[in-house]
């Protein structure tokens, strides 16, 4: 397994081809190379899986290490990768969905003058996701995950003379750094206790830390995951990041990024184990921020948008199961995730791209026609993210309502189950507006070229089929492959999904989808936008409109806070600190004063001195020694 | 009995011609009695089993430092102005402290190398290539090669420093 | 045969004239020759240290040093005749820029 | 003790010996000068005018001595010796015959002759620069002083490239011991095989001597007569007996390095080296009848930039043939 650095340098050396040598060897060899990078470093993820499937279970797990970076005392760092079939699940999404959408953005990006530093970033950000997932210490995670925070960055402002898009990037870079700080402290704080970094040095000696410490180190790292991750209130980046190319929507969205929450929380499980408090606080957050960012998904006129705060929701999902404990489910619903919502905002660039860049959706309708296989693969993504029955996001969702049941949390599994009602509701409501009734808008739209339509087709047959690696009640081939990575230490122990499936609430589930979408056909069916809202709905539709003022409560209250505070700290900075400050600068300077006759510019008194000194040196040495 | 006699000699001169460049005013006369004292220690070298280094010392030092030294003072002088009266009373006491504080140096070295008992010690009887050319230069260009390069590196970036400083400035 | 005792001892009196002379001399020349008077003192005991215990070292540290010398001369050199063309008078005192 | 005496022996005959030539040197360069002019030359005292050098020695001595007054007397007065010594110091290593056999005792024919010989004649003659800059500084005249300062950089830039240029044959003979080295010339001459290094040589040593066309130090149109603008009499001399010691000595250091030094068939050993400095001697007056003198930066120029690269290629290239052949 030494060579799966290779897939690591794949995207590296393509990134820096497309940087150094992009201008030069044209858009045409810059997209074969980056894309060439990316389907190679999936044809070789597929070799390393192909591997690992030939291996018993329990020996399934790989860590080479490839060169020693700092030895200092008792703390040893490595640059090794982690190769077990956790980072090979996140190998095969990150690679195959960024393949398929670095295809798409060929010919998404096919008009943009800055198409090589585009692609250069593409392959940037793969090489960070795919470092983030496969070291196997927190440093390296860290450097993965500032890497995808700057890919990000840079992607999200790409296109840099757009003031929003500028803030965006801004705003994405601000809340993904507050959450590296996190991660920082969290291994600060492991270095101090444990003096070492490696997963398996920190997983095995958990034990050894007190109850505090542990809690502290999971809310660290969970206020990293949750920055990166777009958990309740560190989500407001995410819905903003939309100001980026759709490719790039797509990418953080689905393969990359938002998913480092997650897979660090799976990741580090013997830790959040040994930490009740901070587990169940990351479930309680998942669910609420599931059902929070569904609600106002059904609001948003911005067809990417809609879809973003859907992310946001689904991930609340993934988070409510890894908070659980039901680790495989949450990975397994991420894995289906990346699937549909990759295809969903693909084939929502495929809409906007057709419709030359409009994304309001009330500017849509009736595009069913002008583009079959956009409207065939998106219902496929739509019905998926609903969770209707026998697609992908059905299975997946289950799997984590029915073991949150199964674990007793009552309450979240009952947020679970509204949140699929909405969630039905908003995913169905944008097929409605963008494809049923008649087109309101004053283009001339086309179906996507080839290139473009490609991905959905691959990525619609993946949403439709991806769930049925778990089926409840008969097997669990996706459990099963992950669960020798959570049974190496204590606390991974999963439930797997054809264990004992509850088919009432399944079933409740189901119908509560079927309603949610009968409700979106009620009101959007007929393509109309409505512009009246009856009375009583106004206010929560404004509410919700707006984001539960979430943005602006955040302004109020930082500026507010931020302003006092900084008249009593400037007050207090005056009289306390300047007069300490000052202090000491006056008793330097004093001293300075009463020193620099020495300092006479003498150069021969300089020498004088020297001279004095040597003596000194030289008598003690021959005298006292 | 010949070699003693001639390190007596040369070991006067060249402390005679330490003194002249410590206490001569004219700078041409200090340049030309450290020249003295740079060949007798050439001499001294060649006593010591150093012919090469004594012969360096001479064509390098005597011939070109100083020579470039004199170049300088006979270029420079001409336009000068004595030194300032005023400040030679300020540093006065100078010469007399460091005067003071070298012989305490001198002391102090003497008493280690007495204690040491360098004083008597007679050197051995020369040991075969000791100081040929040819035993300096195996020395040089083998085990010594790095630090003999590094000194080319440091000829190179001196001999930029004084093509930039002596330019002429506009 | 002269006792190698001899020649350190000369070597220590060059070197303690050589810094005397750097601290009293305010001709930033004879300055500086006064320093390579103790280059010169130092090289001698490297020499005798060498003869006596055979060792092609102190040989070779004496012309690294000569070498080191040169540069540092020629280096020097140029400082003080920059030094001269700005300044009407030849004295180290009035060099007073590292005035504290 | 005996040694010592020999040295002291040999010192003087060599001493006395340079000295004569000196003086046939004068005589022979007028007269060779005006043979090349279509005029007698010198012709009244002695057969040819032979012993005019005699007549111009006593002349020398009985001027007056003249010392100028703002002059640095000590300097000024040991600033000739100083020329005048380095320069009959610098000729004693050169071999000027195979070693003498007198009572049994193997007599070399150089002084000394240390295995770091031809070091040993670049560092005296690196001394004889004293004289040149300190004759010209203690004159008290600017023409002196600029003569003097021209000169010393002529002569500190061109050895450079005599030292590189003689480098080449060192790396031939492996060795600095000049006998060592007119001894592998037995066969083949190195100005055979170090052409480049031979050329090189000549060039340099001509302005190492400061003659024509390389005189700049003493370009009379300009600066009177350079760095002896005020010397007379002896002392003057002096200094035209180390210029004329001078050429014998790199004349003899070219026929050591390029020429096989004393070897040669029939005639005696020493005699072939004196035919062999005199053709250089004849060479030096020929240049001077010939050649117009050079401007002072172009003749730093081409020391700096033609001769030097030049040198360094040779040895470059001597070098890697070295180490290849071995």
């Amino acid at each position: 397994m030494q060579d799966a650095i290779v897939i690591l340098l794949l995207p590296a050396l393509g990134s820096l081809i497309a940087a150094i040598f992009g201008k030069s060897i044209g858009r045409k060899a810059t997209a074969y190379v980056t894309v060439g990078a990316m389907g190679a470093a999936f044809l070789w993820t597929l070799s390393v899986f192909w591997r690992l499937l030939q291996l018993p279970p329990a020996q399934r797990s790989f860590d080479p290490v490839y060169w020693q970076w700092i030895h200092a005392g008792a703390l040893k760092l490595q640059f090794g990768l982690l190769i077990d079939p956790l980072s090979t699940t996140f190998f095969l999404i990150v690679t195959f969905v960024g393949f398929l959408i670095h295809l798409y953005s060929v010919g998404y990006m096919h008009d943009d003058d800055n198409f090589q530093r585009f692609f250069s970033y593409l392959n940037l950000f793969a090489l960070a996701m795919l470092l983030l997932v496969s070291a196997d210490n927190f440093v390296f995670l860290l450097v993965g995950w500032g890497g995808v925070g700057l890919a990000s960055y840079l992607l999200i402002g790409f296109w840099h003379t757009r003031p929003s898009a500028v803030q965006a990037a801004r705003k994405a870079l601000v809340l993904n750094v507050a959450g590296d700080v996190g991660i920082m402290l969290a291994i600060f704080i492991l270095v101090t206790t444990l003096g070492r970094l490696n997963y398996a040095g920190v997983f095995s000696h958990v034990s050894s830390l007190s109850a505090f410490q542990v809690e502290l180190i999971a809310f660290l790292l969970y206020l990293g995951a949750a920055a990166k991750s777009a958990q309740f209130p560190l989500h407001v980046w995410l819905p903003d990041a939309m100001e980026g190319p759709t490719p790039v929507s797509a990418l953080i969205h689905a393969a990359t990024m938002v998913t480092a929450g997650v897979y660090l929380v799976a990741r580090a499980y013997p830790i959040f184990h040994a930490a009740p408090v901070a587990a169940e606080w990351i479930a309680g957050i998942g669910a609420f921020t599931a059902l929070f960012a569904a609600t106002i998904a059904i609001t948003q006129n911005d067809i990417k948008r809609v879809i973003a705060y859907s992310t946001v929701s689904q991930l609340g999902y993934m988070f409510l199961a890894v908070g659980i404990g039901a680790y495989a489910a949450g990975i397994f619903h991420l894995t289906m995730h990346a699937f549909f919502k990759a295809l969903l905002f693909l084939a929502a660039g495929s809409v906007i791209h057709a419709v030359s860049g409009e994304q309001d959706m009330r500017k849509m309708g009736g595009l069913k026609k002008l583009l079959p296989i956009t409207y065939w693969t998106m219902l496929i993504g739509a019905a998926s993210n609903a969770g209707v029955p026998l697609f992908a996001g059905f299975f997946s969702k289950d799997e984590i309502l029915g073991q949150a049941l199964a674990s007793g949390h009552f309450w979240l599994w009952l947020v679970g189950v509204v949140t699929a009602f909405f969630t039905a509701l908003y995913i169905f409501r944008l097929i409605f507006l963008t494809f049923h009734g008649k087109y309101r808008g004053d283009g001339h739209p086309h179906e996507s070229p080839k290139v473009m339509t490609i991905p959905l087709i691959v990525l619609a047959v993946g949403a439709l089929f991806g769930g049925y690696l778990n089926v409840p009640g008969a097997w669990s081939v996706f459990d099963d492959w992950l669960a020798p990575v959570f049974a190496r230490y204590p606390g991974g122990t999963i439930a797997a999904a054809s264990a004992a499936p509850n088919w009432g609430a399944m079933a409740l589930t189901a119908v509560l989808v079927l309603v949610g979408i009968y409700v979106a056909w009620l009101f959007f069916g007929r393509g109309e936008v409505r512009t009246e809202l009856p009375e009583g709905v106004r206010g929560v539709h404004k509410v919700l409109y707006n984001k539960y003022y979430i943005d602006e409560i955040g302004h109020a209250a930082l500026v507010w806070t931020t302003d006092h505070l900084g008249i009593a700290l400037d007050l207090f900075d005056r009289i306390v600190m300047d007069g300490i400050v000052m202090g000491i600068a006056a008793l330097v300077k004093a001293w300075g004063e009463a020193l620099a006759p020495l300092q006479d510019g003498f150069l021969r008194r300089y020498g004088l001195a020297v001279l004095i000194g040597g003596v000194a040196i030289v008598a003690y040495l021959t005298l006292v020694q | 009995m010949l070699s003693t006699v001639v390190f007596w000699i040369a070991a006067v001169l060249a402390v005679a011609g330490a003194i002249g460049v410590v206490t001569l005013r004219n700078p041409v006369h200090t340049a030309l009695s450290l020249v003295l004292t740079m060949l007798s220690l050439g001499v001294l070298f060649l006593l010591l089993h150093a012919e090469f280094l004594a012969v360096v010392e001479v064509l390098v030092y005597a011939g070109a430092v100083m020579v470039l030294f004199l170049f300088v003072v006979t270029l420079l002088m001409a336009g000068v102005k004595p030194p300032r009266e005023e400040h030679h009373l300020r540093l006065a006491y100078q010469t007399l402290i460091a005067g003071l504080f070298g012989l305490i140096l001198f002391v102090l070295v003497l008493h280690s190398l007495v204690g040491a008992g360098w004083v008597g010690t007679l050197a051995g009887p020369q040991g075969g290539s000791f100081g040929t050319i040819a035993s300096f230069g195996t020395a040089l260009f083998t085990r010594y090669l790095l630090p003999f390069e590094l000194t080319a590196v440091v000829l190179l970036v001196a001999v930029i420093g004084v093509v930039v400083l002596g330019r002429e400035q506009e | 045969m002269v006792p190698i005792g001899y020649y350190l001892v000369l070597s220590a009196v060059l070197f303690v004239i050589g810094g005397v002379g750097v601290l009293s001399r305010r001709n930033p020349l004879q300055m500086f020759m006064a320093v390579e008077l103790m280059w010169n003192a130092v090289n001698l005991s490297f020499v005798a240290f060498a003869r006596q215990y055979l060792d092609m070292a102190g040989h070779i540290f004496v012309f690294l040093v000569i070498t080191v010398a040169a540069a540092e001369v020629a280096i020097g050199l140029a400082i003080i005749v920059m030094v001269f063309r700005k300044r009407e008078h030849v004295d180290v005192d009035d060099l007073s820029l590292m005035k504290g | 003790m005996l040694t010592v005496i020999l040295i002291i022996v040999k010192g003087l005959i060599t001493a006395v010996l340079l000295l004569a030539a000196f003086g046939v040197m004068t005589w022979l360069e007028r007269k060779v000068l005006a043979r090349f002019q279509f005029r007698p030359g010198p012709n009244r005292l002695g057969p040819a005018g032979v012993m005019q050098f005699v007549a111009d020695g006593l002349k020398l001595v009985f001027k007056e001595e003249i010392i100028p007054t703002a002059a640095d007397r000590a300097i000024y007065l040991l600033a000739p010796f100083i020329s005048l010594t380095a320069a009959i110091v610098a000729f004693a290593v050169i071999p000027w015959g195979p070693p003498l056999h007198i009572f049994g005792r193997t007599v070399p024919m150089e002084i000394g002759g240390p295995d770091i010989g031809i070091l040993f004649i670049f560092a005296i003659t690196a001394l004889g620069v004293y004289g040149i800059i300190l004759g010209g500084w203690a004159s008290s005249n600017k023409y002196s002083l600029l003569g003097g300062l021209r000169s010393t950089a002529q002569i500190i830039s061109y050895e450079l490239a005599m030292g590189l240029a003689v480098t080449g044959v060192l790396l031939l003979a492996g060795s600095t011991d000049l006998n060592t080295i007119i001894a592998r010339q037995y066969h083949l001459w190195y100005i055979v095989p170090e052409i480049l290094g031979f050329i090189i040589y000549v060039i340099t040593m001509v302005a190492e001597t400061n003659r024509t066309p390389f005189d700049l130090p003493e370009a009379e149109n300009e600066l009177v007569a350079g760095y002896h603008t005020e010397y007379t009499g002896l002392k003057w001399a002096m200094y035209m007996m180390a210029e004329y010691i001078n050429m014998i000595t790199v004349s003899g250091l070219a026929t050591t390095l390029f020429l096989g030094g004393w070897h040669g068939p029939w005639l005696p050993p020493e005699l072939w080296f004196l035919i062999k400095v005199a053709a250089f001697m004849y060479f030096f007056i020929w240049l001077r009848a010939t050649l117009p003198r050079l401007r002072y930066d172009r003749l730093m120029a081409f020391g700096w930039k033609v001769l030097l690269p030049v040198a360094l290629l040779n040895t470059l290239a001597t070098a890697v043939w070295v180490a290849v052949a071995r």
